[in-house]
Formats: C-alpha cells, structure tokens, sequence
C-alpha cells in the first residue's frame, strides 16, 4: 500500500516534470526539468529496490545520481560554448 | 490474450517511432538520435523476452529460485556496447561532413554534391 | 510515458532539446529494464544512453549547430514504410508466447541450465556475468573489439590533438567564465566516482556490474574533469597516447587469456584450466577479462570523447 | 511497529513535497521561479524518502549505501541548480519584473 | 594440438593482431608488414581447414569449451569454408600489394589506423563466415560493418564522409532488422546455435512469428548485401573510399553477405520453408532479374570507372540471387561459384584501378585516353579482370555464368537465361568503352606523362588476374566444392 502510493506519487511528480521538459519553452526549463527528473528516477529506483527486497538495486540509484549530474552539467557546458559562439559570430 | 502482449506493441509503438525519425528527418544528428532509440526499442523487446512473472533478478539469493532468463540481459549488455560504438562513429562522421560542407541537413549535402557531380 | 517522449522527440526540431529528450527516453528505458528484472541492463543504458551517448550527441551539437531544418520532402513514404513494418510486426506478434509466462520456450531451453548450474560450474551468484563472461565469453570479447573499433574509426575520423597549437586561438579561455562552486564539487566527486567504480568493477561477481559499467563510471568522472576545468588540463593528466596505449591493453589482455587457457590444452576462453580447480579457473578467468573489459571501455570512452570535445573547442 | 508509522509518514510528506514542487514546476510563470521551485522541495523530500527507507531497512551494508545517495543527492542537486542559474543568467534570461507580475493580475 | 584450434585462430589471430597493429601507429610500414602477415596466416589456416573439411566433414569447436547450444560454437562445413578461402585469399594479396597505394593516398598519421581497420574488418568478415552462432554474426557484422565505414571515411574526396554516413545508416538499420529477427528466433526456440535453431524450428512451420522473423533477417540481409532496391549505399561507398579499401569490401563484404543469406535460408529456415512455404524464390527472381538488367543500363552511364564498377557489382549480386532464387542444385552452385569468381574478378578490377589512380588520380574516362601505351601491363590485367567479368570462356566467370545459364535451361525458364545473355552483352559493352578509352584514344597533348604502376601492386593484379584464368581453366576444384555444399544444403528437398 505505501509502496503503491509512493511510486505513484513519485511516478505522477516524474510525468509533471516530463510535461515541463515537453513544454520548454526555454533549453533552461527543459534542463530543469531534466534534473528533477533524474532525481525522482534515483529515489524511484531506491524505493522499488527496498521494498521488492533487492538491494543490489541502491547501487543503481547512486549511479543514476551520478550520471544525472554528469549529464546536467555537460548540457549546461555545451549550450554555454554554443552561445559564446552565437556572440563571436554576432560580432 | 489481448493484454499479455501489450507490451510488445508498446515496442512496436517506439521502435516505429525511432525508425520513423531515422527515415523521415533530414538532420544527421536527429537521424542518429532515432537510430538510438530504434535500438533502444529492440532492446527492450529482448529483455521482456526474457521475464518471468514472479520471477526475480538473476542473482543467486536464497530466498527465492524462480529468476528471469539472464541470456536476454546477457544479449543486450553487448548490443547496448555495440550502439554506443554506432553512435560514437557516426557522430564523428556528421562532425566531419558538418567541417567538409558547412551543413549536416541532408538536402543541403545532397545539393551541393550533385553540383559536385555536374561540374565533373 | 516512454512513448509520449519518443514521440515528441520526433517532433521538436531544437536538437539540444531532442538530445535531452533521448536522455530522459533513456532512463524511463532503464526503468523499465530495472522492472524487467534487468539489473544489469539497466545499469548499462543508464550509463550508456542517458549518460555517454548523451555527452557525445551534445559535444557533437556544439560543432554541427543546433537547429534542424523543416523537413523539404513529403513524409509520406517514410511513414508508409514505418507503418508496414510496425504492421507485419505486430501480425507477427499475435502468435507470439505470451508475456511473462515461465513455460515459454526461452525459459525451458538453454537459459534453464545457466540459472540451475551456473553457481556451481562459475561458481559466482550473478548469472549475467557468468553468462557474460564464461558461457558466451566470446561474444563479450568481440563487444570488446566492437568497442575498440570504434575507437579506431573515431581516431582515423577526427584524432585527438595533445595541446592546443597556438595558445592565441583560446576561446575557451578568454570566454568561458570559471565555475568555483562546480570545480570545488567535481574535486569532492571524483575521488568518490572513482572508488565506486573500483567497487562496481569487483562487486560484478555478486551484483549488478562489472567491467564494462565500471568502465563507464571510470570515464564518466574523467569527463566530469574535463567539463570542470577544460580539455588542456584533462589531456594533460592523461595523455592520448597513454589512453591508446591502454585500449589497446585491455583487448590483448581479454584476448591474451584466451590464449593462455588454450596454451594450457584448453579450448579458446575456457578458463576451466587456469587453475587446478575449475571453479577457481572460472573466478581468475572472469577476474582477469572483466578489467580488460574495464580497461578498454573506460579509455575508449575517454578518447572518443576528448576527440569530440577537441574538435567542438576549435573555433569556428 | 513505530518504526512503520515513522517510515510511513516520513514518505508520505515526501510525496507531498514531491507533488508541491512538480506543481510548482509546471504552473510557475518564469524560469527563476520554477527552480526556486524544485530546487527547494527537491532536498527535503530525497532526505524524507530516503531517511524513510533507511528506517525500513535496519541497519546493515544498505544504509550506508542509502546515505550516500542522500549525500550525493544534497550535494549535486543545489550545485547544478546553482550551475543551471547562473547559465541562464548569463545567457540573458531575465526574471520576470513586478511590473509583468501586474500585467497578469 | 594446433590443429584442433584451427577455426578460432582463423578469427582470434586478426582480431588479437589489430591492437597490436594500431600500437604501431608510429611506424606504418611495419603496421603493414604486420598486417600482410597475418592475411597470408589467415589464408594458411582456411587452407588447413578446408583439407580438414576434405578428409572429415563438418568441424566444430566450442568456445570456452561450453557446449553448443550453450557456449559459441563455430562450425565449418563446406560451404563456409569456401568463402574463408575467398575472404583470407583476397586478403592475403589485396594487404600486401597495398603499401604504395596506401602511402599515395592516405597521410601518414592515418596509415597505421588503416590497416588497423582492414584488419579488424578482415576479423570480422571471416568471423562471419565461420560463426554457427546467431548473435555471434550479429556482433561479427558490426565489427566488420564498423571497420567498412571508417574505412570508406578515409577517401580523399569530402564526399566519401557522405557515402560512408549514408552507409552507416543503412547498415545499422539492417544489422537492427537482424537483431529484431534473431530476437523473435530466441523468443520461440530458446536458443541460439545455428543448428539447434534450425532443429527446433523444424516444429514450429507456420507459426506467423516465424514469418516474420524471416521477413525481417532478409530484409536486413538485404540491406547489408545491397540486394536490388536496397543498393543505394553502394555505389558512393565504392567510389569514394580509398582505392586498396575499394577493391578489398567489393571482393569481400557483398559475398559474405550472401553467404549469409544461404546460410539463414537454408541451414536456419531450411528449404522446405524458404522455398515452399515463404516463396522466396519469387522475390529473388524478379528483384535479381532487375537488378541485372537495370544496374547494368545504369552502369553504362557512369563517366567514373569506380562507380560503373560498383555498380555492375549489384548486377553481380543480382545474378547470385537469381542462382538461389531457381531452387535447385546446380543453380545454388552457380550462385555458390559467382560467389568465389566474382570475388577474384572484381578484386583484380579494383586492383588495377587502383594502380590507374596511383599514377593518374581520379579514374574517370575520359581521364585515361591513351593510357594502355604508358601503362600496358596494368591495362592488360584490366582488361583480363573485365573478360572474366563479361564471361568469356576460359576464365572463371564464364563457369559461374554456365552453371547459370545450365540451373535455368534445368528449370525450363529461358527468360532467364536471356537475361544473363543479355546483361553479359551490357557487360561487353561498358567494359568496351574503358578498353577503347585506353587503347584506341591517342593521349591527349596536355596530359602529362605517367610511368607503370609500381611492381608490387602490379604483381598481385596479375597474380588475382591470372587466378581468374587458372580457375577458368581449371574449374574443377571450386566446382566441386560449391556442388559438394549445395547438395548438402539442399539435403533431400526437391522443389
């Protein structure tokens, strides 16, 4: 019963920031919603790990962290070269 | 009968939706990023293929021995390597042909070479 | 969910947005592999789809531009091909076994002896990797050639070059502002990145993992280096040569096993008779070929993308 | 028993900080508003669920594990939104004014 | 003890020496030597198999010592053992007359990396070839699909980037329909192993997913062999990739597809269901007929000798599918000898076109006028390689072409064999204007003199040219090992 909640409720939070993601309007939003996204999948996967009895799974999630910020940061790093571009060629 | 192959038309679903993305769009990027998602599909195929309702992660525990078939996982853990290996390739690629002719939308390319050709 | 995205992701033609729309694509995928029972798997395309592959699609983006252009042709024909398929396909599965079900042909044929003798000839709780790496050791051994390929042709593509040829060309310096707080956070996070992969690389035989995940993890933290302090400082800590010449270690060393257990009378890959005891071989076997597995995955990984980056920091 | 209840309401406010934030995500009128959003509800809510599991699991090897993703959950996730901003407002993303809040209302 | 190892040294010792040839980067020369090396071993090795193949049948060897169907097996039998000896053979002259051209064409940092890739592709086809394992091929073929487009990506021209993506997208979407085959394959066997596959299918005919599994693989098999609609791939890869590179994959890569296809249709799916349950005969026929009639019109056309080459290379693959799609023996022997024959021809045409490109560049007709008085031992193996490929008696292409012609005249459609009649005249004809282009055109006044290809180059033209004639000459040694495969392939079927 808990368990079902929490992931519905983790699952619904997952959907609202996916729409986000979908809507944009701006790379920002679209990031943003990225990272919330991420973040919910880590506690996703630690709550369906605990509770299914395979703990094997927490390694997942601190992965999945890992990986969320890795990712985060790479977008934030491109997109930020790209527009330095954008002004070199303004220029 | 209907629902115990849901899933399976759900890959359909994404796999179409890849291949469609690979075919149809004209930038070489979005080309690859659909051939990664028409992978991604197929490997999702193969790995309903191998659960088992009830069934839990192929890792010896002791309370339990009904697992999920672990060859499936064993198939895809290659076919993922094998697509990144794709992917990384074919980035490369569209970097080059983006430095070679300053586009990588495909009728831009398919122009130019043409005039290529014409001049020939 | 997982269709709402692929779908989108057809759609929107800003490529930084498709590209993180595939991340996300990615890890709902790897979601569902974790409630598919695929520990493994979903280890893998995290890392590989959400992670790498997603750093490469947006170091690429940085060279090639960001924008798709209106498709010029009528999708008409693409979709008609995309929709015969998806027909025949789904003609095709209206006879298939059903979802799930244990008595399934896949279940009861080969798959059964790996899940009722594996712990005793591998001798490892992890089926997958006693699979990977002992009964199908061989198809794990060209995934690592596959992977080494694509290093190859990522070389012969673009090269890597060590140092920047005239410090004038800059830009990255002149530019992009310095982070503090992300410099600060990657040095904690590294270390620690670092350390779990040693876990993830040693912990395979009884979770999920092993060499080709730690060889991401291990990757991952050197691009997170990368990103935080730029591509000088990262080739400087490790040389391209020295990554090559590592990828190229880790196959010999996948392959040289195979050939050390056929110099004992064995069979290719059979590890069997690297110890007196086979269960013992099968341990020092898989040990060794999984940090092959790792070496190579994690340099190569590394190289392609300092090829990507180096080529995405030339101006234009 | 208490040890249930105690999880069991750590994950409930947990999904209830989770549903504020995506809320706050979605109907949020500007960029800056919206991180302010999830940023926020975004660490109290990994720490409810997670401190909630760690209750359901005893002390053993997991814990230590779940304490790290927590750990690394606090110390990623502001860094990025801190990384996210200061793109965005390098970039020229402006916040939204008081004057446009009035031309709403 | 060796022997035993015999069929994973075939695959082991190219794939092992492909790192070893890329730490080589440094010294290009010896990543060559190295490589020549290991195609001559290679060569050694099928030679050595195909005698054990003689003496005691089908070979098998059990990787990591599991079992079929639970480990990987590799099996020869001999079929496959004649494409080994194709794949290694062109190898092993192709890779050591290479140096020069190579040297020429490719900067020096690149070389290593290029013989780094023709290993790993070499690897990877004959790994194909040898493999009795479903996923196995699947792995194989990307490596050797891999090493192509990096290879291809290496001429000079920009437009090889282009050709090589194209290819890229093309390919990995047929590897992805293979993968999507062999998974409905496992999805209602459980196993893997060629053979036990086809075993357990045995029970399974009718069933509308192994339909569609069939559709599948040989759509995508199609699309890696450049069957006809499925050909646009080819002729840019061709044209634009480095010469050595050009003449290695259109010997090579197209026949190992084909072996692929033979060997789904008829060892996996048998026969009885290919044939009498799917039809398949009444795609291969048609689509075979016009890719023959239709890429050879095409290939007339075509003012770049490369592309009119490539070209006639899918009329080629057209007549191989029509010799399977006539269901008989003698027609799958055809399709089996074209298999070897046109390897041989095409390789000593590429060749020689790349001694023409060493010296003249850019291998476009009007580009050669008068050429055969400055290089006439190059243009005489041309014109030797262009002969076999017409089909004129007393080289290797004309015995391939009987057995077609006789497979037809068997089945009573004599369509068909008015169709390889005619092709082989289109042939005559776009062989025709290279020859006169060379032979009967003075050179044109501000065209700079050139000298003779370099010997080594030379000699392995010649000795591929010769090979032709040998086989032509003396048919009866392929012959009987193609007929020998396709009355064990057929068993007991009779259409």
């Amino acid at each position: 019963m808990v368990l079902a909640i929490t992931i519905g409720a983790l699952l619904a939070i997952m959907l609202l920031a996916l729409a986000r993601a979908l809507a944009g309007p701006k790379v920002y939003d679209r990031i943003l919603a990225m990272n919330m996204f991420g973040t919910k999948t880590v506690l996703l996967i630690a709550v369906y790990g605990i509770f299914t009895d395979s703990p094997s799974l927490v390694d997942l999630s601190i992965f999945y962290a890992l990986i969320n910020f890795i990712g985060v940061i790479a977008v934030l790093k491109f997109i930020e070269r790209v527009e330095e571009y954008d002004e070199v060629v303004e220029r | 009968m209907g629902f115990s192959l849901f899933n399976y038309w759900v890959v359909i679903l994404l796999m179409m939706a890849g291949f469609y993305t690979v075919i149809a769009s004209g930038n070489l990027v979005k080309k690859i990023v659909g051939l990664n998602i028409f992978q991604t599909s197929v490997f999702i195929m193969y790995i309903s293929i191998g659960k088992v309702f009830g069934g839990s992660v192929p890792i010896l525990a002791a309370n339990t021995d009904l697992y999920s078939n672990p060859l499936p996982h064993v198939l895809i853990l290659t076919a993922i390597v094998v697509g990144v290996a794709t992917t990384s390739l074919a980035l490369s690629l569209a970097i080059r042909i983006r430095e070679a002719y300053g586009t990588v939308e495909e009728n831009d390319i398919l122009e130019i070479s043409r005039r290529e050709d014409d001049e020939e | 969910m997982l269709c709402m995205t692929a779908l989108v992701v057809v759609y929107v033609r800003h490529l930084f947005s498709v590209v993180m729309l595939f991340g996300i694509y990615s890890l709902l995928s790897a979601l569902i592999f974790v409630v598919l029972d695929a520990a493994d798997v979903a280890f893998t395309e995290a890392a590989v789809g959400a992670g790498v592959s997603t750093v490469f699609m947006l170091a690429t983006l940085v060279s090639t531009g960001r924008q798709e252009k209106a498709p010029a042709h009528s999708p008409l024909l693409p979709l008609a091909v995309v929709t015969v398929t998806g027909a025949a396909l789904i003609w095709g599965t209206l006879d298939m076994p059903h979802f799930g079900d244990p008595g399934n042909p896949v279940h009861v044929h080969v798959a059964d002896r790996y899940i009722q003798e594996s712990p005793d000839e591998i001798g490892i709780p992890n089926m997958v990797t006693s699979v990977l790496a002992s009964y199908r050791g061989y198809d794990t051994m060209g995934e690592v050639i596959v992977i080494f390929t694509a290093l190859v042709g990522v070389l012969s593509l673009l090269g890597v070059r060590e140092r920047r040829e005239n410090p004038v060309h800059r830009t990255g310096e002149r530019h992009s502002r310095p982070y503090p707080v992300l410099q600060v956070m990657a040095l904690l996070l590294i270390p620690f990145i670092l350390v779990f992969a040693l876990y993830v690389q040693f912990h395979g035989d009884f979770g999920p993992g092993g060499g080709f995940q730690a060889g991401v993890i291990f990757a991952a933290a050197i691009i997170l280096y990368t990103l935080t302090f730029g591509l000088d400082d990262a080739t400087a800590l490790l040389p391209v040569k020295l990554i090559c010449m590592l990828a190229a270690a880790g196959v010999l060393l996948y392959g040289g096993t195979g050939v050390v257990s056929m110099l004992l009378g064995g069979n290719y890959l059979d590890y069997d008779v690297l110890a007196h005891d086979p269960v013992h071989g099968q341990h020092y076997g898989i040990l060794v070929i999984e940090l092959g597995v790792g070496i190579t995955v994690s340099t190569v990984m590394i190289a392609i993308f300092l090829a990507l980056v180096s080529r995405a920091e030339r101006p234009r | 028993m208490i040890v249930d209840i105690i999880s069991t309401a750590l994950f409930m406010i947990g999904c209830l900080l989770g549903l504020t934030g995506a809320w706050g995500l979605l109907s949020f009128p500007d960029f800056y508003t919206r991180v302010h959003a999830a940023s926020i509800t975004d660490t109290l809510c990994a720490a409810c669920f997670v401190s909630g599991l760690m209750l359901q699991t005893g002390w053993s090897l997991v814990t230590v594990k779940l304490l790290m993703v927590l750990l690394l959950l606090w110390l990623t996730s502001p860094a990025s939104s801190h990384a996210l901003v200061r793109a965005a407002h390098h970039a020229g993303l402006r916040a939204m004014t008081w004057s446009f809040l009035g031309d709403r209302s | 003890m060796t022997i035993g190892h015999l069929p994973a040294l075939q695959v082991v010792i190219p794939l092992l020496a492909a790192p070893v040839c890329f730490l080589l980067g440094r010294w290009p020369r010896l990543a060559w030597l190295l490589a020549s090396a290991v195609a001559w071993t290679t060569l050694v090795i099928a030679i050595g198999l195909w005698l054990q193949v003689r003496e005691g049948g089908t070979i098998s060897y059990a990787f990591g010592g599991w079992a079929p169907p639970w480990g990987i097996e590799y099996a020869v039998d001999r079929l496959n053992v004649l494409v080994l000896l194709i794949v290694s053979g062109i190898a092993a002259v192709i890779f050591s007359g290479s140096w020069e051209s190579v040297r020429q064409e490719i900067p020096e940092s690149r070389q290593a990396l290029l013989f780094t890739n023709l290993l790993l592709c070499l690897a990877g086809l004959l790994g194909i070839t040898i493999t009795g394992d479903a996923f196995n091929l699947f792995v194989l073929l990307e490596i050797s699909s891999l090493s192509t487009y990096a290879l291809i990506s290496l001429g000079r021209d920009r437009r090889a980037l282009t050709a090589s993506f194209q290819y890229l997208i093309m390919g990995t979407i047929g590897a992805t329909f293979i993968l999507i085959g062999v998974g409905i394959l496992y999805m209602l066997t459980g196993t893997l192993n060629m053979a036990d596959l086809a075993h357990r299918l045995g029970g399974l005919q009718g069933s509308r997913a192994m339909h569609t599994a069939y559709g599948f693989l040989v759509i995508g098999i199609g699309l890696k062999l450049a069957m006809f609609p499925l050909h646009l791939w080819l002729p840019n890869a061709y044209a634009y990739a480095p010469s050595v590179v050009s003449a290695f994959i259109a010997a090579t890569a197209t026949k190992v597809a084909v072996y692929v296809m033979v060997r789904y249709l008829y060892t996996v799916f048998g026969p009885e269901f290919a044939f009498s349950a799917m039809y398949v005969q009444w795609l291969f026929i048609p689509v075979g007929i016009i890719a023959v009639l239709f890429t050879s019109i095409v290939a007339l056309f075509q003012h770049d000798i490369k592309r009119m080459l490539a070209y006639s290379s899918v009329a080629q693959i057209g007549y191989m599918l029509v010799g399977i799609g006539l269901v008989n023996v003698t027609g799958l022997t055809g399709a089996l000898l074209h298999v070897f024959n046109h390897a041989l021809m095409k390789g000593a045409l590429f060749l020689a076109l790349a001694a023409i490109c060493f010296r003249i560049g850019n291998p476009r007709i009007e580009n050669i006028r008068g050429i055969a008085r400055q290089m006439p031992w190059t243009m005489a193996a041309f014109v030797g390689g262009g002969l076999s490929l017409i089909g004129v008696p007393l080289t290797a292409g004309f015995i391939s072409k009987w057995y077609l012609i006789l497979a037809a005249v068997e089945r009573g459609w004599w369509p068909v064999v008015a169709v390889v009649v005619i092709a082989s005249l289109i042939a005559v004809i776009y062989v025709w204007r290279v020859v006169e282009a060379a032979y009967l055109h003075p050179r044109p006044e501000d065209a700079e003199t050139v000298a003779e290809a370099p010997p080594a180059l030379l000699a392995v033209t010649w000795a591929l040219v010769l090979a032709n004639v040998w086989f032509g000459v003396n048919p009866g040694l392929v012959t009987s090992l193609a007929s020998g495969a396709a009355e064990a392939l057929f068993g007991g079927y009779l259409p």
